[in-house]
């Protein structure tokens, strides 16, 4: 029983509050993700957990322990930093060691874990290494050694992987995939990358200004929003928003020459302002005679993006495959399902659903 | 760069600059050169007013051989180096501690007791003069080295804190928090963690007090007398007074007291560079 | 029999005076077997201000010092041990008669001496010959024979002033030979205002010398030392110094024939002559270990013996204070003893600086080396001066 | 593993419910700081912040610094007001300051020579900055006989020329700049030195940038190296101001504060007053330690405020 | 007449040579992004062209003038730098004046540059302020403001969008685009990021170890790229690369259990060892009884990336659409059109057409 819970979690630096009443539940062995917008407080979060920063109120549970007043060291956990925080005089073995010699383990079982998790994370060849004398991505596998070492029951990450490049972040985050299989402790872990988050979660919680905006697994939330800032927030391009009316059981879109697209969500009172959600990837153009322009067509190879502009002065992006050559500013007509829209109330930004 | 990396300019600056440098650094050290020169001529020269020719003779050997063997400059030297060297350890130390706590943890008064250590150091020492020697004498220490050692230690702290824990809030964070996450205690991170780490800050900071140290005067004169206790510093001046006029051997003894905090700062320029600006620049 | 160690700081820090109390010492420690004599040579200069240090820190057995109003702070803070009781000894009573005044203060006496030494005026016997000069008797001649030395272009005198009490020198002869010995005594003792016409007519006949250009350039810049090899080279022909200096001077290559003494001469003639003769002398710090050793160590330094022994031109080449040992037979020492005991009837001072109060000295020397600079500001001078004796006294 | 080693903390609080003991476990984040303190807060409080009050305090006395020290209120203040040689004390301690700070630009010139990298520049760097690391003692030595009226090089150099001969030490008007020019030779060499590091953390693009826009030279070297320059020019002026009103050593050797009192500055004529051979007034030495030090409190008020608009930025 | 023209550019450092021989022309008001690995020497052959590097030998001309031994203030370029390098002591304004002030244009002038410079980048709002007090994207904004004032003909831009995060870095992109839409000067753009490349180029110059591996439109270099490094370089994922055998005009690979892909390129002789490339984009997976099993598949919401594993060793990535559930581990056939295989030699990489 290690899962983590939160219970009406605040922190409050001086008079600011940068945390509120924040309730959430993680199981045991779930790999669970915190998303949100820079500032938002993912990093806080995590290091109340920690044990970090104070809770100023509300409570942190540990498996069954109430770890709240607990300093750091008591609370079984172990963090990996974005800046890998390796001790650089010592060698990857003491690095790795250093916790549980300062814990006064015997030697001979120090070296033991450690050369386990180096079996795991592939470092024997590194082990009388200096971290200077490492890569970029050795390094962070040294810290994410050091936390394994401990066989902490619960692994905190925050955003581990911000300072590979390109190419190492996907090998790592394959590797954390592998090892969370591997190890099946309970696992958090802070981003701002997308794919990261869709792609390792089995839990994302998404943040925003202290709050907790929605939390579920990364389908979940692509597919079934409970508000335009998650909607918008996951997903790549982000999806498109425009306004429009609702009438009878469907809504009116100015941008689109008044289109009516039909919904079956619950809709408020005719004439009430929704706006529509549309992802990029439920887009096509088809050059037409219309009041919508392409503007911009970026061409990544396998894919594209437009950028439309509509007569209200809205912007669309849609997402294309092939090669179609439609020049710049040709008039397009928009194709999508209506099934695949989207309805959000303007006023309070929630889904109708 | 600036200015512009002389590699980029013409063949004919390049030289002249290679050319100019050396000069201007005679002229810059002429007095020093002056003083060398002094310290291998004969006495001779300096009653036949030949101050400023060649030495018509060398006499470094007879005159250093004096230095060393007919006075008590040894007995001076041998004082500084047991003043020296426990200011320093004792001044390390002292503000490792002072810098880690000041530097890692947040608590109140925090600002308030760094800046009482920076204002302190920064005081105009004289003001200290006569308590501290009352003090001392109190004590027991006057005219002891260990008093000396132990107002330079308190004196020094301040400005050993001052760079420490520049220097120690320079370092990551995440390196003491990732130690507090492993669980390991307080002291042992400043032991373990820390400590390792400032390896070039004391390295800086031990060539700088020790050269601080080395070439005070004040306290010297202020707290001790007598050669079994004064430093070299005290010690030359002493030494000028039992050979006024003997220009030679004056500059001898003079340059004699000046080469170990020469020869510290040339074994260890590199730290010594880096801690002037470290400590006090950030 | 005298044991454990006998702790002596000394102020004899020049090589001779050096010289002359380790081998006192030496002896001393040799005459006492059970006493180990540990002897700590201070440098001169920062004796004076160390010795309020040692005397309540850590206290000597025994400390040199001078005699006077110098002793005064000491005697009243109760640091010098009261030695009433040796002078009441028959030996010491008699042979140092003389010099009990100079260690008395309070009707007691705290220290004994060891040494004086005449002052006055050393000369280029050699220069004077050249030039035909004669030692001076009278004010008028001493102007004329420096006119002479300076026609020849050279200085009259030497002197460094850096330290400022050579200049203090300076003014003692030149009020002592003006006003005399007891209006010299009655300013040092703040008796009399600086700015009294009296002093102004010292001052006056200090500066005819000046206007001549009788003394060196730049002698602000010299300590008493550094001004010896003017003389030595013969750009300057005489020193107003204490006949310590003479030994320098020697020692610089200044052979009997090139170097002699003459008493300063008289400049009015209704005042009787007087002279400087500071007297350095032993004192028991009052918080001294040893004392039954230190009083041995004082009987011992004044002893006949060791008085003509000490003072000998071999050693510090100045007069002793015993009246049963002999002068060395020395051209400058036996006039200086003529001199001081036949010529001096006005009487016997111990110097500026051990004559008036230590802070009035500091100002007054100050304000003599400005005035050798400056002649012209004399009226500030002794305005401040003045000021200074009303704060003092 | 980490049970085990959480095992005992919660037995041991359990079996003993030892209140000074979980207090000391709840609050050893709170105490460590106070214990790593200690020892170094505990010595200067007793050699400095302690001294510097009772300073405070004895300069209300008249004390000679073997019997009983005496009241006297303000008395010591009162007769500073009218001390002639305070007043040329604190117009020295003003030239001090003042011409002191020529080591800045001095040290900021030789650090735009020798920023090159040609072979050995690095022992040149350092032999410019020897003079900082000898004693002033020996500085004071060299300068005087440098001075020397006689033979000293100065003269000897004047008189190539047909000048002189001057005596530079032994002119009331001329003495305290002659020492400050001594004093300037050590600090320009500590002042290049903080430039050189200071020069060496020059934004490399910044400059780029600027020859691009097409600045060069002098006005590169005003409107974007200076600037960029600040922070080693605050520290420069920081150790400048403090060098300068703690200056000692250079006087006491090369002059002795004269010729008659011309080349004193406050913190000497407080070693004079209160320790020298004719001294020994603590209390009005005390005094004019008070003075010097609430004009450096100026200093010193100014150094801590701008250390706090620093600190108020980072963590 | 001010395209950039570069003859036979070599720049040595000390004994290592670090550009060889480039030969590159770049038309007036073209937009051309070099791109390449980390070290390849872009940074270096713009620098060169900006004048902070002296070209070692070669020739490089601005329009019709010699600019090689030309300062780089009198070269009429402006540089954009990665760190924004803008004067932290100057305001914004003042800032964008720096160089006209230098150049002793008066201040009546001046303002007026500035002024127009501000509103095309929407900086009126700041040009009081110091660098300090801008967010990132704002700073990029002046140090480009900066580059505008000068009006010069060639704007040299090194990384400027990587100290951006991911949301700042897609808006500045657009603004640079719209930016040399409206300004048509001749650009030079750094970058290594891909997207970047594709969508802002008129012309890509791939750069590997100091030489010009391809130059065209970034179209051009997808569809038809010269060697297998372009090939891998351009186009994200990057393309697979399978082992094969010639076979008559068909090439057979043991990755895909022997398929022989049939192609219309002209084949060295049969036996010989080429790579077949092929991007994600083109392959499909369904569950088949196959020896390529699926190890793991990431799914971002609208696109999907499916980790392959084939019986010689080698990987493949899929890029697939939609939310078919195919559960790791599962034996899967690989689907692609023949035509759409790109061929090369194995030992000289390039591309065989
Ligand atoms: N020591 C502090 N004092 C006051 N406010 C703070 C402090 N630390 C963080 N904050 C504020 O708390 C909020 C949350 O910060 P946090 O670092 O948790 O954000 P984040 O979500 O991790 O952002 P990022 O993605 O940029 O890392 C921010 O608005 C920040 O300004
Ligand atoms: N001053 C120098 N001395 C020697 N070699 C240098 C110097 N500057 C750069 N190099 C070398 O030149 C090569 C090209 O460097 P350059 O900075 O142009 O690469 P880049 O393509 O811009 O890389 P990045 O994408 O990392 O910025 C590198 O191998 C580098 O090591
Ligand atoms: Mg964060
Ligand atoms: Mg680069």
């Amino acid at each position: 029983m290690t899962g983590v819970t939160l219970a009406k979690a605040v922190k409050k630096y001086g008079d600011v509050q940068v945390i509120h009443d924040v309730d959430l539940s993680i199981d045991d062995g779930e790999f669970c993700v915190f998303v949100g917008p820079s500032g938002c407080g993912k990093s806080t979060l995590l290091r109340m957990i920690a044990g970090l920063e104070e809770t100023s109120s509300g409570n942190i549970h540990i498996g069954d322990r109430d770890v709240t007043r607990l300093d750091a060291a008591d609370r079984g956990v172990a963090m990996v930093f974005q800046s890998y925080a390796l001790y650089p005089h010592m060698t990857v073995e003491d690095n790795m060691g250093f916790g549980l010699k300062m814990n006064g383990h015997p030697k001979e079982k120090i070296r033991e874990k450690v050369a386990e998790a180096s079996r795991i994370l592939k470092l024997d060849d590194y082990l009388k290494r200096k971290p200077k004398a490492l890569s970029g991505g050795q390094r962070q596998r040294v810290a994410i050694g050091r936390a394994i070492v401990r066989g902490p029951e619960v692994f905190l990450f925050d955003e581990p992987l911000s300072n590979l490049d390109a190419e190492l972040r996907v090998d790592m985050r394959v590797e954390i995939a592998r090892l969370h299989k591997e190890i099946g402790a309970t696992m958090i872990y802070v981003t701002h990358d997308q794919v990261e988050a869709m792609t390792l979660a089995d839990k994302i919680v998404v943040l925003r200004a202290g709050r907790v905006e929605q939390v579920g697994s990364p389908m979940e939330l692509y597919a079934d929003p409970d508000n335009r800032f998650v909607a918008g927030f996951i997903g790549s391009p982000s999806m498109n928003f425009l306004q429009g009316t609702v009438q009878g059981d469907g809504v009116v879109v100015p941008a689109l020459e008044n289109r009516r697209v039909a919904t079956s969500v619950a809709l408020p009172a005719d004439g009430s302002k929704v706006l529509l959600g549309l992802r990029p990837q439920h887009l096509s153009v088809t050059a037409a005679d219309s009041s919508l322009v392409l503007d911009l067509r970026e061409r990544l190879g396998g894919v594209s993006y437009d950028y439309l502009s509509t007569p209200t002065g809205e912007k669309l992006i849609v997402e294309t495959r092939g090669d179609e050559a439609l020049p710049e500013g040709t008039a397009v007509a928009l194709g999508f399902n209506d099934a695949d829209a989207y309805v959000f109330d303007e006023a309070t930004e929630q889904r109708l659903r | 760069m600036f200015p512009k990396p002389i590699q980029n300019s013409s063949r004919a600056w390049q030289t002249t600059y290679q050319a100019l440098v050396p000069a201007a650094l005679i002229m810059w050290l002429l007095p020093l050169i002056a003083v060398a020169i002094f310290s291998i001529k004969p006495e001779a020269d300096f009653t036949t007013g030949n101050y400023w020719g060649v030495p018509s003779s060398f006499e470094g050997i007879s005159n250093y051989g004096r230095v060393f063997f007919g006075s008590d400059m040894p007995r001076y030297l041998l004082n500084s180096v047991l003043i020296t060297v426990p200011t320093v350890i004792g001044a390390v130390a002292l503000s490792c501690m002072t810098g880690f706590a000041l530097g890692v943890y947040k608590f109140r008064g925090n600002l308030l007791l760094f800046f009482m250590f920076v204002a302190g150091n920064f005081v105009p020492f004289q003001i200290l003069m006569v308590p501290v020697r009352d003090l001392t004498l109190d004590m027991g220490l006057y005219n002891t080295k260990t008093g000396l050692v132990l107002f330079h230690i308190a004196f020094q702290t301040g400005f050993c804190t001052l760079f420490m824990r520049n220097f120690i809030r320079a370092l990551p964070y995440e390196l003491i928090e990732a130690a507090r996450v492993e669980g390991v205690a307080e002291w042992r991170i400043f032991w373990f963690v820390v400590l390792p780490l400032m390896k070039p800050a004391i390295a800086a900071l031990s060539v700088l007090i020790f050269t601080f140290i080395w070439n005070d005067y004040f306290w010297a004169v202020v707290l001790t007398q007598g050669a079994e206790s004064q430093p070299v510093t005290a010690g030359i001046t002493s030494f000028n007074a039992q050979y006024r006029a003997a220009y030679h051997l004056m500059s001898a003894g003079s340059i004699v007291a000046a080469l170990p905090p020469v020869a510290m700062f040339f074994l260890m320029q590199r730290h010594f560079i880096a801690g002037l600006t470290l400590g006090a620049v950030k | 029999e005298l044991s454990g160690t006998l702790k002596i700081f000394s102020d004899m820090s020049n090589p001779a005076p050096r010289a002359v109390m380790e081998q006192m010492a030496e002896e001393f420690d040799a005459m006492h077997p059970d006493l180990s004599v540990e002897l700590t040579v201070i440098d001169r200069e920062a004796y004076k201000t160390q010795i309020r240090n040692f005397l309540s820190a850590n206290p000597p057995d025994v400390a040199n010092w001078y005699a006077a109003n110098r002793m005064r702070p000491y005697v009243s803070a109760g640091l010098f041990e009261d030695i009433s009781d040796l002078w009441a000894e028959p030996e010491i009573a008699d042979a140092l008669a003389s010099t009990k005044g100079a260690m008395t203060l309070d009707g007691k006496q705290w220290g004994v001496p060891y040494t004086y030494y005449q002052w006055g005026v050393y000369y280029r016997e050699d220069i004077y010959n050249e030039l035909g000069l004669e030692e001076p008797k009278d004010w008028a001649t001493f102007k004329s024979n420096c006119q002479k030395i300076l026609d020849s272009g050279r200085k009259c005198f030497t002197i460094g002033t850096k330290f400022l009490w050579t200049a203090g020198g300076w003014f003692d002869y030149l009020n002592m030979r003006t006003n005399g010995y007891d209006f010299h005594m009655a300013l040092t003792n703040g008796e009399v205002a600086w700015t009294d016409d009296r002093v102004k007519q010292t001052f006056a006949n200090w500066r005819e010398l000046i206007d001549m250009g009788a003394f060196i350039d730049n002698h602000q810049s010299y300590s008493w030392q550094e001004a010896l090899p003017f003389m030595v080279k013969g750009e300057a022909a005489a020193y107003l110094m204490g006949n310590f200096a003479v030994a320098p001077l020697r020692e610089a290559g200044l052979g009997t024939d090139q170097l002699d003494f003459y008493q300063f001469p008289s400049i009015n003639p209704d005042v009787e002559l007087a002279e400087d003769a500071p007297t350095d002398t032993f004192h028991i710090p009052s918080g001294a270990q040893n004392k039954e050793a230190a009083r041995a160590f004082l009987r011992f330094v004044v002893s006949a013996d060791n008085q003509t022994k000490i003072n000998g031109g071999a050693a510090l080449g100045q007069l002793p204070v015993n009246s049963g040992s002999s002068v060395d037979d020395d051209e400058m020492l036996n006039q200086g003893f003529e001199m001081l005991s036949s010529n001096s009837p006005g009487g016997i001072a111990q110097f500026f600086d051990r004559d008036a109060p230590a802070e009035m000295a500091s100002v007054a020397m100050e304000g003599f080396q400005e005035f050798m600079v400056f002649p012209d500001n004399l009226d500030d001078i002794l305005n401040r001066l003045e000021k200074a004796r009303e704060r003092v006294y | 593993m980490a049970e085990m080693n959480l095992a005992p903390e919660t037995g041991s609080s359990a079996t003993s419910p030892g209140v000074s003991d979980s207090w000391l476990r709840r609050n050893r984040q709170a105490l460590a700081p106070w214990l790593f303190l200690a020892p170094g807060v505990i010595f200067f409080l007793f050699y400095v912040i302690f001294p510097i009050l009772q300073s405070f305090n004895l300069s209300f006395y008249r004390w000679d610094g073997l019997g009983d020290p005496q009241f006297i209120g303000m008395e010591n203040y009162r007769e500073l007001m009218d001390d002639r040689a305070f007043e040329v004390s604190l117009w020295n301690n003003l030239k001090w300051l003042l011409l002191y700070l020529l080591a800045i630009p001095a040290g900021l010139f030789i650090a735009l020579f020798l920023n090159q990298t040609v072979t050995g520049i690095r022992l040149y760097k350092s032999l410019f900055f020897f003079p900082f690391v000898i004693s002033q003692v020996v500085v004071g030595l060299v300068f005087s006989w440098f001075y020397d009226p006689t033979f000293g090089l100065l003269n000897q150099v004047l008189a190539w020329v047909g000048l002189g001969p001057i005596n530079v030490l032994g002119d009331p008007t001329l003495v305290t700049y002659g020492i400050i020019i001594a004093g300037l030779w050590p600090q320009t060499a500590y002042c290049m030195i903080l430039y050189l590091t200071g020069l060496n953390a020059v934004d490399p693009e910044q400059v780029e940038a600027a020859r691009l826009d097409g600045a060069k030279g002098a006005k590169m070297l005003w409107y974007v190296i200076i600037p960029q320059l600040r922070p080693a020019t605050f520290v420069a002026f920081v150790v400048t101001i403090i060098g300068a009103l703690r200056s000692f050593d250079l006087i006491s050797i090369m002059t002795n504060g004269g010729p008659f009192g011309s080349s004193r500055v406050l913190s000497f004529y407080m070693f004079e007053k209160a320790l020298s051979e004719y001294g020994f007034r603590m209390g009005y030495g005390a005094a004019i330690a008070v003075v010097l030090f609430l004009i450096m409190l100026c200093f010193i008020a100014y150094f801590l405020w701008s250390m706090y608009q620093d600190d108020k930025g980072a963590r």
